[in-house]
């Protein structure tokens, strides 16, 4: 099962959980990102390339489906505004055994924060400023490389 | 043509979206940029060119991909997504 | 914080999420093991020594939240008898940033498989066998010694 | 001094817990090992010291570990849990 959805909602933990354990398989590793709280923003935004968003995501999960042997991949991405505290991103990985599960999991996350057309503004007391690509991004996602 | 700009591109350029007819001379990413570039606000977007990501019909692409039979082009910085 | 539980009781992966998510991180890696389906089996016993394996757990989670700087642990394990589909385990660390939760997680499961005094024991159709040890988990904890 | 039993141990001693008062001269676990498998079940229970574990006073310890001043001993096999 592989499942990608970019919504404006609030990402449902549990039902999302749930969703993954119907597969009936040995191990599932997830990975939620939260707006953080302690660096004075107070409201986040994202903003996205509809259409492309989705192809890519689905072109991340679907790689570690194959290179895993996964059961599913969940990849789940909030746009639009949010608050510190709430949750920007969930990934997840279901497979037999927990090694490929906490890697491939490990996976989506790095992946998808330079694969996928994203863009994050965060807002300061009135002040927004449009967020910097991190150098240690490329990083993580280059360790993949096979 | 369709043109899509995204983040802080989209904010310096004043619009997520036009139409342009580019003439059959610019054949790759890097041509249409330049040919943008002739005029404000596009010149001053565009300045940076390290600063810009480029996708042709959806999918990333580097400055020097073509172009040619391209429906939609997106210009947009680095993505920070996550 | 540093939680840690061994439980007859289910596991309710909500409320622990929703403990996490206090703690306003970046960040939160989670693992759950499940009874495994697809085997033949029909019930597993898990047994454990009480008192040293609240220790052992509460040390493995020590351990992360000291080398990975967590902001919290989390290690729930059920004990008693339990059927395919059901959670074993469930394990969490919760950071600023993801690469410190996405591998103190796997830390914490990779050790507790090791570390810590529980013993399984499968039913099959009323037959019932004491689970080996893997060679796997010694190579799994063993990879986090530095 | 107590001892403690857990899984197959548990079920080939035939009882989970027990008190043992072992000689002065017993003095390491692989000694209490030996001790205890003069007399059945324990014999056959802890026939293969290879799939044994042991614990003194809730610790993992080594089979040339000391047991002085131990309260509580525990065997039993190779730990199988998450």
């Amino acid at each position: 099962m592989i499942r990608v959805v970019v919504q404006s909602a609030a990402i449902d933990l549990a039902a999302e959980l749930e969703a993954l354990e119907r597969h009936g398989v040995g191990g599932i590793a997830t990975f939620s990102g939260l707006v953080r709280a302690d660096d004075g923003v107070d409201l986040l935004e994202l903003e996205h390339y509809p259409g492309a968003t989705e192809r890519a995501l689905e072109a991340v999960a679907a790689t570690a489906v194959e290179r895993w042997s996964l059961a599913a991949a969940v990849i789940i991405h909030r746009v639009g505004p949010m608050r510190p505290g709430e949750r920007i991103v969930f990934t997840a990985a279901a497979a037999a055994h927990r090694a490929a599960a906490l890697e491939a999991c490990a996976y989506l996350i790095d992946r998808l924060k330079t694969d996928a057309p994203f863009w994050k503004r965060e807002h300061r007391g009135g002040e927004a400023r449009w967020v910097e690509a991190r150098r240690g991004d490329d990083l993580a996602a280059a360790r993949w490389q096979t | 043509m369709r043109m899509l700009y995204f983040a802080w591109v989209r904010e310096a350029v004043g619009t997520g979206e036009e139409q342009v007819t580019p003439p059959a001379e610019v054949s790759t990413m890097a041509d249409l940029i330049d040919w943008l570039s002739k005029d404000e606000p596009h010149a001053t977007a565009f300045a940076d060119r390290d600063r810009l990501r480029t996708a042709v019909d959806g999918v990333f692409a580097a400055l020097d991909a073509p172009i040619a039979g391209a429906s939609e082009i997106a210009i947009f910085p680095p993505v920070t997504g996550g």
